[in-house]
């Protein structure tokens, strides 16, 4: 039980992204897939975050002159995690124009009927 | 030198002399097996005397060239094959040199035939080809089994050979070779029942079909030349030669009556069936022959 | 039969050997072929005298019309007779080439066979026996002796008549003719 | 000396100059990739005779390597960011002459991100930032693979999206991981934390294989690499002339640094040259009977990506001149064949093979460009591609092992398969169609415009020099293969 | 020797860029540097100049060297290069793409100088590659049927290409060199299975490209699908690279001492090789006969003579290698003067069917005559070149305790026989058809190349010891035994050759023969149409009988003289590339399935270590 609980952050990422991953090699609809994309990455980001965080830590900010460096949480992940987001964001918005032109092109977002490149 | 000159020359008028003299006898031993009285023996002599009083007509040059270059190459292999101990040219290139030159004949009279534009002068260069490819399987067999017994290219080395110990047609391995000789002797010399290249009946004498005149004249000599060419290789391979010229005359009469008597009396093979006949047992006696001889060398 | 005649032989070799080398053009031309297998097989033996069927008018230099002509074979009759090397010389075998025969009101045999081409010798009979075509034979021998079988001279002297004659009957011939006709023609003309 | 930043900044900065630029003309806009790649080129080369003493490292914001951001511009990513400004000079002053209708200011724009990121990717000396530059050349490339927007484009640009972001998500995860270990982003530091044990723990495993699955992706290894054919066929030809002349090769950069350098693991070496043999075949095979050219190009890609990574993973030095060797050669030839594809299929109006016939006559130079550009493929002499070639054949023999003999032998049955296809097209091109007389041929040719042959030409002369004289290069590649062979090396020279 | 390839390969170029400039000035341009080409190699005669090229290439420098060996193909190769040059004016004019043909013909000359040159084996990979790629652009100039040909061509030069490569690298990884005079020592040291594995491989590639039996079925179409000129080159020279590959191999690399020693692998080896050549000479001979095609029966021709050239040496001796060498240059002038030959029926009539030709010799004589002497050389008849090859070979082979070997060579020239009759007959011999009525005479520019030609063939079968003498000296620095040599053949106690006895008695026979011809009553001249059909005028279309020439025989062999090799290369081939479409359905067209894939690599990667730890 304990350890459900000291790991949470960390199981908690694994499953975001098992489940991202699912949908997105399951799932026939482009939205449901590019909503699996996006559950990929914040999964992905809970990863990095948990990497860094120290349970009961402070902002890495000194804020107050006792501050010690090693009750902080470790800044860089978050800054990684920034970085990620907005990279996400940015395939994230692509994905979808892409998905609207591809349902201008097929008439459809199964991903199962548009197999004209194959082979 | 001059002997050998006086041989050069003296050896292919022979040649014709004796290989006329077996036309005729051929023609005479044909008649009385059939019951006839036949020709005289200078009938052949009377034909081509007729034949060059005849006008003869050309296609063209190649027409008189191939039958220049048959008649000459069959007069040059004369020179390589010993006639009893005369052998003018011995050192020259062997056996091989006669299998070469032997080639000579068929080819000039195929290239002149083939001129004539005849399509029965076609189909009978066409048999006459096929055929040689025929007996040439157990010809060079055999050849090859002499050959490499008596480890030479010469066949004055190999009549040597043989002088020194016995013939080769009565010695252990070259008995076999010799026996596949004596079953494609007909085949060599072209007579029954191996005539199907000339066959009148059938392709209106097939090479010959536009020779009238001197060219026909020389289609006979050739003829001629290659009955006594075979039979004196034959002599010379398998009968040891001979020391003398008499004695060879005498050997090559023997084989040829020989031959013709036992022939005269078989139908003319179709070509299909002479060219299996001639690879079924020849080919494997010789064959057999060649194994023993290199088992045995 | 002078045949073993040296002398003979050295003195006229080109007559001596036409007459014993007479090799006959195997060309059945009508019901008279059926007489020449008894010739030269063992029965009656033409070969004997030098007489032996050739497969070809190339190699042959005697020509024997065995039988009716038909029109259709006076064609190939004179084809090969004109493909027939110099000296040569025509048989007419039966009665049918000298006359017509049997077949004299025929609408498509020809009745004389010299109108066509030149012929030696003529062998009478219905159908004649070989003994008459060795008789016939011996004959040819004494008209080529006294230089008298000379078809092949007169059929080149008159060769415009021959042909015109060919012509008129048969038509245009297939062939170029054999010799130049131009001069003899102006001839006639005239 | 020039500061290696430069080959960054200057084509960033373009690429947001140019929207603006466009404001006053669009005529200057397009040039703008040209003038960026041109400087780019400069600039790598010069630095070349440099690095190859010791590294450049540049640290930013003038923090000292484990801490800061660094570039490391040793010989291999000099190097490799030269081949990218030569090919991406060649296909952008082909993108003048191509690129007229459609948002050409935005391609052009996308166009400098996709050459900056892998610039970016190929020098940078840390792995977060390596992972930030893998993601602006992937974004970039997904757009312009439906820069088109027609059906075929858009199509394969979703499914290269959906499997390029699995890719780099696995990536990060694996940079997660190796963070969450070490607590440092630091190529080197991580290298040097992970030391030369040689076995790696089941959790430092784990991250290695989740970054060889991720950025396999782009490397387009065997069983990663679907999104390839599509994309590369799908593109507009300047754009499947960069992808398969430059992302993927920097996709296999990223791969081989991480194994070599970053973990040095000799066991995924045969991984590595396994995995390479698969590719090979399969992407020979699958390019073997196909009708659409530029299909069986993309096909030719993975074949040969399979032929740099199996040559790559010897690990031996004549093995990785030669596969990186293989690299250039194939930039150079691939995109050339994209190229002269291009306007082939521009004037011929189908991909089809069958449609290239008489093409050898309507537009002479670009077939003979694409000829000389398929026989460099093949490995033909005197091409660029015959002593990538032979130096990766020679390494393998010199391995001396029954497995690598084996495995030689399937890799040139790849070849031979694609001579087959490479051949083919050839004939198609030259030797089909009608018959024409002499003089009628002069009235329709059809040659590709200049701006469009200048850098075919200029490829060509390349690849002649290269298979002429190819020593130089190689000699420059052995000082890259010892850069990837001695880690210590390169963690001495980051960190000093 | 840089003068020469730069002479070559300059040359190429230069000839193409004249051409755009003219016609006239490319074919003079040609003209000059093959020309050249023919001075500079003869000029260097009996020289052994040694050059490098490049330094370094891929660490090995690239060299060229000249030696006996060298020359005598390098002449060969210069001077019917130059002839088919010579023959390409005519016939190449006014055809589509000249400019391209001549750069082609001029750089694949250039590199065959280039292997003959090449000093060590990464030079000559390089120009053999070169090479290879020319001649495959050439074989496929005819298009159509030649598309498939050049197809099958380079498939198989491709194949040749990369067991060459392994060869040659399998050489270095042990040897660490590549130039041939150091790998001639060493061979001999290494253990025989490494050395014969080499050996293998490289003789393999050469064999590709000599068409030795089961790796020939490249030729046939090609050669006959190539232009005329080019065939010539391919058929007299191009092939014969792989015969000078060979040589290299057994005779420098393995070294003819070891080569014919009893070992048990040498020896394994030597019976396999020379159990290829004779089926190589024996069933394409009899496949020749069969073709309709007369540029095909040429092609299957080379191959058997190409199996007589490889029987010669790899038997060993001094005389077979002489046999071998010299029947190679036999070979290339007289196939080289058949593909003219046939090249220019072709280029007058625009065909080489050969049931369709016919009596072309009163129209071509010259073309006519040289056949005749290309068949007769091809034949070996006596006095033409290839009798006294042939003659060597038998010679060497009955002495040598062969007789089995020599009797299928005898009769794969019985095979000869028939072929070489069968192309004169219907080309030449027989009725001329009307549509041929008007056929003219060959342009000069083919004349002159065929003359020297047949007097080439003529002058070295009556003068032979002009060439045995140069391949005696090459044998003998090849550590073989010297030959008794002179001019007019080769003396020794076993049997002897002279040609001038030949010569001279058929001489004698021909002219009195002739005199008594023409001496005897004159005949007349008559014309085709006159011919005996029993009595028929002749049609006026055709008459004679060229369909199905020798059909009595095709009828007994047909059925054994399937190319079996060729249907099982076209199974492979079928198979390979059904597999090929199977490969591809991997790629199913669903980014789904495409994910899975990623996702089961990474997970079979991940559990392969924590289960086996594989990594």
């Amino acid at each position: 039980m304990s350890f459900l609980f000291e790991n949470s952050y960390y199981i908690a990422a694994v499953g975001l992204i098992l489940i991202g991953l699912y949908i997105m090699a399951a799932k026939k609809n482009l939205i449901k897939v590019i909503i699996g994309l996006s559950f990929f990455e914040t999964g992905i980001n809970v990863l990095l975050i948990a990497a860094g965080y120290i349970r009961g830590g402070s902002a890495p900010i000194f804020s107050h002159p006792d501050m010690q460096a090693g009750k902080m949480v470790d800044p860089t992940p978050q800054a990684l995690v920034l970085t990620a987001i907005v990279i996400g964001v940015a395939v994230l918005a692509l994905a979808l124009s892409l998905a609207v032109r591809l349902y201008e092109h097929h008439g459809t977002l199964n991903l199962r009927k548009i197999r004209e490149l194959k082979w | 030198m001059v002997a050998t000159v006086a041989q050069c020359v003296l050896l292919p008028v022979l040649g014709i002399v004796i290989g006329l003299f077996f036309l005729g006898l051929y023609r005479k031993i044909m008649a009385r097996l059939h019951w006839r009285y036949g020709p005289p023996l200078i009938q052949p002599v009377i034909d081509i005397l007729r034949l060059f009083f005849q006008g003869g007509m050309s296609h063209g040059a190649v027409f008189d060239f191939g039958l220049v270059l048959s008649l000459a190459g069959a007069m040059a292999i004369i020179l390589f094959i010993p006639f009893a101990q005369w052998c003018p040219l011995q050192g020259s290139g062997g056996m091989l040199v006669i299998l070469y030159l032997m080639l000579l004949m068929p080819l000039g009279t195929a290239l002149s035939g083939g001129e004539a534009a005849n399509p029965n002068a076609s189909i009978g260069i066409s048999r006459k080809l096929i055929l040689a490819l025929g007996y040439e399987v157990p010809l060079l067999l055999i050849l090859l089994s002499v050959m490499s017994y008596y480890s030479t290219i010469s066949i004055v080395d190999i009549v040597r050979g043989q002088q020194a110990s016995v013939w080769a047609l009565f010695s252990w391995p070259l008995a076999l070779p010799g026996i596949a000789y004596i079953l494609i002797l007909p085949a060599v010399l072209g007579v029954r029942p191996f005539d199907t290249t000339t066959a009148p009946q059938e392709i209106s004498s097939g090479p010959l079909v536009e020779y009238g005149g001197k060219y026909l004249a020389f289609e006979h000599i050739i003829h001629a030349l290659s009955l006594f060419l075979g039979i004196s290789l034959f002599v010379n391979l398998f009968l040891g030669g001979a020391a003398n010229p008499i004695v060879f005359f005498v050997k090559i009469l023997v084989v040829f009556v020989a031959c013709v008597c036992i022939n005269a009396v078989f139908p003319r093979l179709r070509i299909e069936q002479a060219v299996s006949y001639l690879w079924k047992w020849p080919t494997a006696i010789a064959f057999l022959g060649l194994v023993v001889v290199s088992l045995v060398k | 039969m002078d045949r073993n005649k040296i002398g003979k032989w050295l003195k006229q070799p080109a007559k001596m050997a036409n007459k014993y080398s007479l090799n006959a053009v195997y060309f059945c031309t009508g019901c008279g072929i059926i007489e020449i297998p008894p010739v030269i097989t063992a029965r009656w033996d033409a070969e004997r005298f030098g007489i032996i069927p050739v497969a070809t008018p190339r190699q042959g230099n005697l020509f024997m019309i065995t039988g009716y002509v038909s029109l259709k074979t006076l064609r190939a009759i004179i084809r090969t007779y004109e493909q027939m090397p110099d000296p040569k010389y025509t048989v007419g075998f039966g009665s049918c080439p000298i006359n017509g025969g049997m077949y004299w009101d025929s609408y498509n045999t020809i009745k004389h066979l010299d109108r066509y081409i030149p012929v030696d010798g003529w062998i009478a009979g219905c159908m004649p026996r070989p003994e008459a075509v060795f008789i016939g034979v011996t004959h040819l021998w004494t008209l080529i002796e006294k230089d008298m079988a000379n078809g092949y001279l007169r059929y080149r002297e008159h060769y415009d008549q021959y042909r015109g004659n060919q012509e008129k009957l048969l038509g245009k011939l297939d062939w170029p003719p054999l010799y130049a006709t131009g001069i003899a023609q102006k001839e006639i003309a005239a | 000396m020039v500061n290696p930043v430069l080959l960054l900044a200057v084509p960033l900065g373009l690429a947001f100059l140019t929207p603006l630029l466009a404001f006053i003309s669009d005529r200057i806009a397009r040039y703008v990739p040209v003038a960026g790649m041109l400087f780019n080129c400069v600039v790598s080369v010069s630095l070349i005779p440099s690095v190859l003493n010791r590294p450049i490292i540049v640290q930013t914001g003038g923090f000292a390597p484990p801490f800061g951001i660094n570039l490391v511009a040793g010989p291999l990513g000099i190097t490799l960011a030269a081949v990218i400004a030569l090919v991406g000079l060649a296909v952008s002053v082909y993108g003048l002459a191509y690129v007229k209708e459609g948002a050409t200011v935005k391609y052009h724009v996308l166009y400098l991100l996709l050459l900056t990121g892998a610039t970016g990717v190929v020098l940078t000396g840390d792995i977060f930032n390596l992972f930030v530059f893998y993601e602006i050349l992937c974004i970039s490339s997904y757009a312009l693979v439906a820069y088109s927007g027609d059906k075929n484009g858009v199509e394969a640009a979703v499914k290269y999206l959906i499997q390029g972001s699995i890719g780099s998500g696995l990536a990060l995860i694996g940079i997660a991981i190796l963070y969450g270990v070490f607590g440092t982003l630091n190529m080197a530091d991580i290298a040097r934390n992970i030391g030369s044990t040689g076995i790696l723990n089941t959790t430092l495993f784990i991250a290695l294989a989740f970054m060889v699955a991720g950025f396999g992706v782009e490397a387009a290894v065997f069983p990663l690499n679907a999104w390839l054919p599509d994309a590369h066929s799908s593109a507009p030809a300047p754009i499947s002339a960069i992808l398969s002349g430059i992302a993927i090769k920097v996709g296999i950069y990223v791969v081989v640094r991480i194994v070599f350098t970053v973990f040095g693991a000799p066991s995924m070496f045969m991984l590595l040259v396994v995995i390479g043999v698969v590719t090979l075949l399969i992407g020979e095979m699958s390019a073997f009977s196909q009708n659409n050219i530029k299909r069986m190009l993309a096909y030719s890609s993975v074949g040969q990506v399979g032929l740099i990574v199996f040559a790559l993973g010897m690990a031996t030095t004549g093995g990785i001149s030669g596969g990186l060797f293989q690299i250039i050669s194939h930039a150079l030839a691939k995109s050339l064949l994209f190229l002269a594809t291009g306007y082939m299929i521009y004037r011929s109006g189908s991909m089809e093979i069958s449609s290239l016939q008489g093409m050898g006559k309507r537009m002479p130079l670009t077939c003979c460009a694409f000829t000389i550009g398929a026989f460099s493929l093949v490995g033909l002499p005197p091409f660029a591609g015959f002593p990538g070639k032979f130096m990766i054949v020679r390494a393998a023999i010199a391995q001396q092992q029954h497995l690598f003999t084996f495995l030689i032998a399937l890799v040139l049955f790849g070849t031979i398969i694609e001579a087959c296809y490479f051949f083919r097209i050839v004939q198609a091109a030259y030797f089909t169609g009608p018959r024409e007389e002499p003089d009628a041929g002069k009235q329709r040719r059809e040659e590709a415009p200049l701006f469009a042959l200048a850098p075919m030409l200029g490829l060509l002369v390349f690849i002649i020099a290269l298979g002429v004289y190819p020593e130089p290069v190689i000699r420059l590649l052995d000082s890259c293969a010892a850069e990837l062979l001695n880690r210590f090396d390169y963690i001495k020279g980051v960190l000093g | 020797m840089q003068i020469i390839l730069l002479t070559s390969f300059g040359g190429a170029f230069a000839t193409y860029l004249l051409a755009k400039i003219s016609s006239r000035l490319r074919d003079v341009c040609a003209v000059i540097v093959s020309g050249l080409l023919v001075v500079f190699v003869a000029l260097l005669y009996n020289k052994t100049p040694a050059a490098t090229l490049i330094p370094s290439f891929v660490g090995a420098p690239l060299t060229v060297r000249l030696n006996m060996l060298s020359w005598f193909f390098a002449i060969a190769i210069v001077v019917v290069g130059f002839l088919s040059i010579v023959f390409s004016f005519s016939y190449i004019k006014g055809k589509e793409r000249a400019d391209f043909y001549y750069l082609m013909m001029l750089l694949v000359n250039a590199g065959m100088i280039g292997i003959v040159l090449s000093a060590d084996l990464l030079t000559f990979y390089i120009f053999w590659e070169i090479m290879s790629w020319g001649a495959f652009l050439l074989i496929s100039y005819n298009r159509g049927p030649a598309l498939r040909a050049g197809m099958k061509y380079i498939v198989m030069s491709v194949i040749g290409s990369v067991v060459m490569l392994a060869g040659i690298l399998s050489l270095y990884a042990v040897y660490e060199t590549f130039v041939f005079s150091e790998l001639a020592g060493r061979i001999a040291s290494a253990s025989p299975a490494y050395s014969l594995a080499c050996a293998s491989m490289l003789c393999i590639a050469f064999a590709i490209k000599n068409a030795v039996v089961p790796l020939h079925t490249w030729l046939p179409d090609a050669h006959s699908e190539a232009p005329a000129p080019f065939s010539a080159v391919l058929s007299g020279i191009l092939i014969k690279m792989g015969t000078y590959g060979l040589i290299l191999v057994l005779y420098l690399f393995v070294g003819v001492k070891l080569f014919i020693s009893p070992t048990y692998v040498w020896r394994g080896f030597r019976f396999v090789l020379l159990v290829l050549a004779s089926i190589t000479i024996l069933v394409p001979s009899f496949i020749a006969v069969m073709q309709n095609d007369a540029k095909k029966v040429l092609a299957w021709s080379s191959i058997a003579q190409a199996g007589y050239i490889i029987l010669g040496i790899t038997f060993g001796t001094t005389l077979g290698f002489a046999a071998g060498m010299f029947h190679f240059l036999n070979h290339a002038t007289f196939k080289a003067l058949l593909f003219f030959g046939i090249g220019a029926v072709e280029y007058r009539t625009k065909t080489r069917d050969l049931n369709s030709l016919g009596g072309l010799l009163k129209r071509m004589p010259i073309t006519f005559i040289a056949v005749l002497v290309g068949t007769c050389g091809l034949i070996g008849i006596p006095l033409t070149n290839g009798f006294v090859s042939k003659w060597l070979l038998y010679k060497t082979l009955i002495l040598e305790g062969s007789p089995f070997l020599a009797f299928i060579a005898l009769i794969g020239t019985w095979g000869t026989i028939l072929y070489g009759y069968k192309l004169l007959h219907h080309v030449f011999l027989g009725q001329l058809p009307e549509k041929y009525k008007n056929v003219r005479k060959a342009p000069a520019s083919m004349q002159f190349v065929l003359i020297i030609l047949s007097l080439a063939v003529v002058v070295l079968g009556i003068l032979p010891g002009i060439p045995l003498k140069l391949i005696n000296t090459i044998a003998v620095s090849m550590g073989m035994d010297s030959m008794n040599i002179n001019i007019f053949g080769i003396a020794s106690e076993t049997g002897a050759l002279n040609t001038v006895n030949i010569l001279s008695v058929l001489a004698a026979a021909g002219i009195v023969v002739w005199i008594i011809l023409k001496a005897s009553k004159k005949s007349t001249r008559i014309s085709q149409e006159d011919n005996y059909a029993a009595g028929a005028a002749i049609p006026a279309e055709r008459y004679s009988y060229t369909v199905d020439f020798y059909n009595p025989l095709y009828r007994m062999i047909r059925r054994y003289l399937r190319d079996i090799f060729d249907e099982f290369y076209y199974w492979i081939a079928g198979r390979v590339q059904a597999f090929s479409d199977m490969v591809r359905r991997l790629y199913v067209g669903d980014v789904g399935c495409y994910a899975m894939y990623i996702l089961l690599f990474l997970s079979a990667l991940i559990l392969s270590q924590v289960w086996w730890r594989v990594w």
